[in-house]
């Protein structure tokens, strides 16, 4: 008996492990962007893997200001963006005042997105890969 | 009770003896007693090579003896010491043995009014008691926790009714203690039977007992409680009813029960001494209501007053409605009357004393080696060597004083007035 | 996966933390009320000062005879408690979930730092599993239940180096890693790892005790 | 003996006969063994066994502090914590449905393999207190009458007679007035002054001092009288101190003597009690059984033996004539060094007094037991062996300090010491400080 519910133990463990790992693809010959800001310095993490023209695809975003948005006032102004400035330059690296640190920005931005579609990384490791190379997949693959 | 109106409440000081003299004439002059009237102070003195006696007022008794111990006046004014003379020990009242003697004499007991007194003796390696010197017929081979009935009638102790052999726990557990009362022992025994009361009539006797190693109950007159205890304390008969009264430990807390039946609707974490005003109507006790705090519970209502140490000493004023008590914190001792503590602590205190009027209450203290008496929170202006429990003249106007001060014996009749300022 | 990870993350996290809050103060507070029915004495002994005094000379290594006698143990047992509960709470990591939940930070540990504080987790309790195994007095004191102990300790170390590493399956260890974590928590007020509430108080009463009463010291 | 033995699948470390053990077990039945456990653990203990049993991560860092356990080579069933295993948690986990074989090996540990003397609590990182949970099976054992036979009966002698070794009441002034006749011969003055109302002192010893060891009550009579010292001593029960009732865990009776002996000082109206040279006695004022009386504290200060006499030295009331030459160590009973601190004083004690002091490693608190407190020693010839194999680290510490004599400032360490002084064969005399202060110290008062 002992033996039995032991041995349907590692089984489910095993199952479960192929099930959550077989997300992993194979070598992709694309290239590869991240979001490297200057002004993070050397982080603890590698940059967050993040191929924009694939992203933007896949997500159906059009509208530059979605990520790239201004804010006034504390509202967003609807029909300005901000692609032509540096994120770092409303997001200061450790101050949050104003606006939100600059890591802060990058998570809440990023994660809140994929929350409400219920798609993309959500996980530090997903987007932060130790070897960019599979998982930049495996975060695409996500999508 | 003594008659106090025929001692002298006249004479206002006087020096009863020079002790300073005595050392020249014993080389041996043990500690002072004072008689209750004050008329006399008496020591035990050795007399000569091996020789002992009793010196009263300067003078020794004529019978000399091997030993001497245990010197006290009893409330009648007669003087009563444990002597030894051939290896035999006996009671000398005022200097006269009594004629029979015995192996050892321990504990003396005096009745109420002082005419019997009473002894604790073992003859041949049996145990029993004696009064005025006349010993049980039958002696126990073992003896403990005597006592007396207040008229001084009847004496009892706890005894062993059946031999056993050294180490024979199974025996001993089987119940071979009982109470002995002038001699006859209660047909019921138990594992263990300790502190007893007489009634006041003295024909009733009540005992702590011990039916199993951890059975605790009391017995009346060797009929137990129907109520089982996890432990208890001495009983007391009530002086009116004669119901029986003692501390009993139910679950994790003490309190008062009354023939079995619990008296007092509060607990406490310890209660003993319990003590019934004169006329019956009251009942206190010392009880700690917290752990390690102290204090005195009329009917069950404890005191605001709290001492850490202990509480000692209580005492019902003669019309009952008083009571005082000693209480300790640390190395201090104060005296606590009607739940408030009088100013002023001191090394050392005795029983409190109240006038027979109940309105006032005097006490024997000490401070810093003096002693002193101590009157409603005033102390006396004289501080002396020694001083003994102050005595109220039966009208309660004079307050008896027996001191002794530079080695002399004084004995003052001083105005209450005077005490209480 | 958002569906698991959301799961774990949320709600089942939420589930840990109240039960590791209410059952650490359910305990406090049991202990506290039954020591005040039945062992009220604990507090009349109680000192504060011979408490700290106590608690002083055991929480620092080498401070009591014991740890002098057994030099390897009592510095296993240091780093191994301190890395238990510096790494997590001081990861970078769990910081940020922190900001991202309640918008509080603190002060992180570099993450190689935090990298051998785990390794330290993990090797501690392999000594500590060497010392039920092997040494007599230790094996003759051990249960089952003490192998189940280290292993919920043991766990959320484990599968956080492999989580953090990405070696393989990320995922799935990261998602075993916040189980873990949350058992662990959980168990703290309902197994013997309750000696992180309660030992404070038996120790602070053993030094009162020793302190103000028998004027002696207990280390 | 059938070491290792294995019975109903308990383990029996040792085999001894003991009446009190046998044939109580014989009229165990599990039904009174589960009543009994539930109403002690439910009735009688509380915050402290709990936390205790939560609490211990059954490290094992407590065996090192175990003479038994050092002595046995380490033998685990011997390890405090081992004890407890094979006592309370069971009991615990149990319910109380444990046999009766079980509950006379849980009698064995806890009275005979346990001196109560709570070095283990110094070695346990949490301060749980091993002592105490030994004390609660002895207390269990205790309601269902499986006590070692010896200490039993030592506890009905308490019962009976308020004192340890079934003194009866006139045996005791008559001892005490035998004394002070001879204590006469040395010095003419002395007297052992009986029931003195208002003294300054009540000085109470141990049950076996009138019964065998009448020569400390000399001793103790003329220190006091060399000192000049206002002191009395009780002719009614109340003046023995010792209390085995204790450590059988019969807390109605320790209780009970307690309040004999306090009653006993405060009716002879004394500033403090001296005591003598005892331990246990002293943890029973001092610890146990006045808390189980509800006092905090004595509620008339107790000076034990040690601060007495480092008070008369110090004040300069007793003076050393001439320092003693052989060579002593000292040997700290648990009972007043981890009980109360007294280890300078009594370190003071000794260098007044000789030449030549050698400590004991380890020492102070952390002093080995003597394998004979925690009323083991009063468990009688069956138990001898108990502790004889259980403290040969005692016997290798005292040898190792190459010492003539072994300075042992309580009663039980001191016929324990001398038991295994002679079972090793060590040839160390074992002296009480007052053997050593009443040859040393001057006696102007002597003829």
């Amino acid at each position: 008996m002992k033996r039995l519910r032991i041995g349907l133990l590692i089984g489910m463990t095993a199952l479960a492990w192929v099930m959550v790992s077989s997300s992993i693809p194979a070598y992709s010959q694309e290239d590869i962007t991240s979001l490297k800001d200057e002004a993070f310095g050397k982080g603890q993490r590698p940059p967050a893997v993040f191929v924009h023209e694939a992203h933007n695809e896949k997500a159906e975003i059009e509208d530059c200001n979605v990520c790239h948005h201004v804010y006034k006032n504390g509202e967003k102004v609807e029909d300005e963006s901000s692609e032509d400035s540096r994120c770092s330059d409303c997001h200061n690296v450790k101050k949050g005042y104003p606006t939100r640190p600059l890591m802060k920005a990058y998570h809440d931005l990023c994660k809140s997105c994929h929350q409400t579609k219920k798609v993309g990384p959500i996980t530090c490791g997903e987007c932060h890969p130790r070897k960019a190379a599979s998982s930049a997949h495996e975060a695409e693959e996500g999508h | 009770m003594v008659n106090m109106e025929s001692w002298d409440w006249d004479t206002q000081e006087k020096t009863v003896s020079d002790t300073n003299g005595w050392k020249d004439k014993f080389e041996w002059v043990e500690e002072f007693q004072a008689s209750p009237d004050g008329e006399k102070v008496a020591a035990i003195v050795k007399t000569g090579e091996a020789e002992f006696s009793v010196c009263v007022n300067g003078e020794a008794w004529e019978n000399t003896f091997d030993k001497c111990w245990y010197l006290r006046y009893g409330p009648d004014g007669r003087l009563s010491c444990i002597v030894s003379s051939e290896m035999e020990w006996t009671v000398a009242v005022d200097g006269q043995a009594w004629d029979q003697s015995f192996g050892y004499v321990m504990e003396v007991k005096f009745s109420e009014d002082g005419k019997n007194v009473c002894a604790f003796i073992q003859q041949d390696g049996m145990y029993g008691a004696a009064i005025n010197g006349e010993p049980w017929e039958n002696l126990y081979s073992n003896m403990t926790n005597f006592a007396i009935s207040s008229d001084g009638q009847h004496t009892a102790g706890s005894v062993q009714t059946e031999p056993m052999d050294e180490g024979d726990i199974f025996k001993f557990q089987s119940g071979i203690f009982t109470a002995a009362v002038d001699g006859k022992a209660w047909d019921k025994t138990f594992v263990n039977v300790w502190n007893k009361a007489f009634s006041p009539d003295g024909k009733r006797l009540a005992a702590e007992a011990r039916m199993t190693l951890y059975d605790y109950t009391i017995v009346v007159d060797g009929v137990p409680w129907s109520e089982i205890y996890s432990c208890v304390w001495e009983p007391i008969f009530n002086p009116k009813t004669g119901a029986v009264v003692a501390p009993v430990k139910v679950g994790a807390s003490w309190t008062l029960a009354q023939d079995g039946k619990t008296m007092w609707n509060r607990s406490f974490v310890q209660c003993w001494q319990q003590i019934f005003s004169p006329d019956a109507s009251r009942v206190a006790a010392v009880v700690a209501p917290k752990y390690g705090k102290w204090t005195v519970a009329i009917d069950g209502e404890a005191w605001h007053s709290i001492f850490d140490d202990m509480v000692s000493d209580m005492v019902f004023s003669p019309d009952g409605r008083r009571l005082a008590a000693v209480g300790k914190n640390d190395y201090d001792y104060s005296v606590i009357v009607d739940d408030t503590v009088w100013n002023g602590t001191y090394d050392m205190l005795w029983q409190p004393v109240f006038s027979p009027d109940s309105q006032n209450v005097a006490i024997r203290a000490e401070k810093q080696g003096r002693q002193t008496i101590v009157m409603n929170g005033k102390p006396w202006k004289q501080e002396c060597e020694q001083v003994w429990d102050p005595v109220f003249s039966p009208d309660g106007s004079k307050v008896l004083i027996r001191s002794i001060e530079g080695g002399r014996y004084i004995r003052r009749v001083l105005p209450t007035t005077e005490l209480t300022g | 996966m958002h569906g698991l990870y959301n799961f774990v993350r949320g709600p089942l996290a939420w589930v840990a933390f109240i039960l590791f809050v209410g059952g650490t103060l359910y305990r406090l507070i049991a202990m506290l009320v039954i020591a005040r029915k039945k062992d009220n004495v604990v507090f009349d002994y109680f000192s504060l000062f011979y408490g700290l005094r106590s608690i002083f000379h055991w929480i620092i290594p080498f401070a009591n005879r014991n740890s002098r006698q057994r030099p390897i143990f009592t510095i296993v047992t240091f780093a191994f408690h301190i890395c238990l509960l510096a790494a997590p709470i001081l990861l970078l990591a769990h910081v940020l979930l922190w900001d991202e939940s309640f918008g509080i930070s603190w002060w992180t540990l570099p993450e190689g730092v935090a990298d051998i504080m785990t390794l330290i987790v993990i090797g501690g309790c392999i000594y500590f599993l060497w010392r039920r195994l092997t040494q007599p007095e230790v094996k003759f004191v051990t249960f089952a239940s003490d192998f189940v102990i280290l292993a919920i300790v043991a766990a959320p170390f484990i599968t956080g180096f492999l989580a953090y590493h990405q070696w393989l399956g990320y995922k799935f260890w990261l998602i075993l890693h916040i189980l873990a974590g949350e058992v662990m928590l959980v168990a703290i007020p309902f197994t013997r790892l309750a000696h992180m509430i309660y030992s404070p108080f038996t120790r602070a009463y053993m030094g009162s005790e020793f302190g103000s009463v028998r004027h002696a010291r207990d280390w | 003996m059938a070491e290792g033995q294995v019975i109903d699948g308990i383990y029996f470390n040792e085999v001894w006969e003991d009446a009190g053990l046998d044939e109580g077990t014989k009229k165990l039945t599990p039904e009174k063994i589960e009543k009994v456990i539930n109403k002690v653990l439910e009735g009688e203990t509380g915050a402290r066994l709990k936390v205790y049993v939560d609490t211990c991560v059954h490290c094992g860092l407590c065996s090192d502090a175990c003479h038994y356990y050092l002595s046995h080579d380490k033998d685990p069933t011997y390890a405090p914590v081992a004890k407890v295993k094979q006592t309370m948690w069971e009991m615990i986990k149990k319910k109380g449905r444990v046999s009766p074989t079980f509950m006379k090996r849980a009698s064995q540990i806890a009275s005979t393999q346990c001196n109560v003397c709570m070095r283990c609590a110094m070695y346990c990182p949490f301060g749980i207190d091993i002592a105490y949970i030994m004390s609660v099976v002895r207390r269990i054992c205790h309601f269902l009458g499986i006590t070692p036979l010896y200490i039993q009966d030592t506890a009905h002698s308490h019962a009976v007679t308020m004192n340890q070794m079934w003194v009866k009441n006139d045996e005791w002034p008559d001892t005490l007035q035998w004394q002070e006749e001879d204590a006469q011969e040395e010095i003419p003055t002395l007297r052992i002054p009986l029931e003195k109302e208002g003294a300054d002192i009540m000085y109470s010893v141990i049950g076996p001092e009138p019964k065998f060891l009448a020569q400390l009550l000399y001793q103790a009579a003329v220190i006091f009288e060399t000192a000049g010292l206002n002191w009395t001593m009780p002719a009614t029960p109340g003046w023995d101190n010792s209390d085995m009732a204790m450590y059988t865990c019969d807390n109605e009776i320790m209780g009970r003597v307690k309040r004999v002996h306090f009653e006993t000082a405060r009716r002879l109206r004394v500033k403090k009690i001296v005591m003598g040279e005892c331990g246990h006695a002293f943890r029973s004022i001092y610890d146990r059984g006045n808390r189980w009386l509800a006092w905090k504290m004595h509620p008339v200060y107790v000076e034990h033996a040690i601060e007495f006499y480092y008070n008369l030295l110090k004040s300069g009331k007793i003076k050393i004539a001439k320092k003693y030459e052989e060579s002593v160590t000292l040997h700290d009973p648990c009972n007043v060094m981890r009980g109360r601190g007294l280890y300078e004083m009594a370190r003071y004690v000794v260098n007044e007094m000789c030449a030549d002091f050698r400590e004991m490693e380890p020492n102070r608190e952390h002093n080995y037991c003597c394998c004979a407190g925690g009323g083991v020693i009063n468990c009688g010839p069956p138990f001898k062996m108990t502790r004889m194999l259980g403290n040969r680290v005692k016997a290798e510490q005292i040898a190792a300090t190459g010492a003539k004599v072994c300075i042992s400032p309580c009663h039980n360490c001191h016929s324990g010491l001398e038991d295994i002084v002679s079972h090793y064969k060590l040839g160390v005399h074992v002296k009480f400080i007052s053997d050593i202060l009443y040859e040393v110290m001057e006696k102007p008062g002597a003829v």
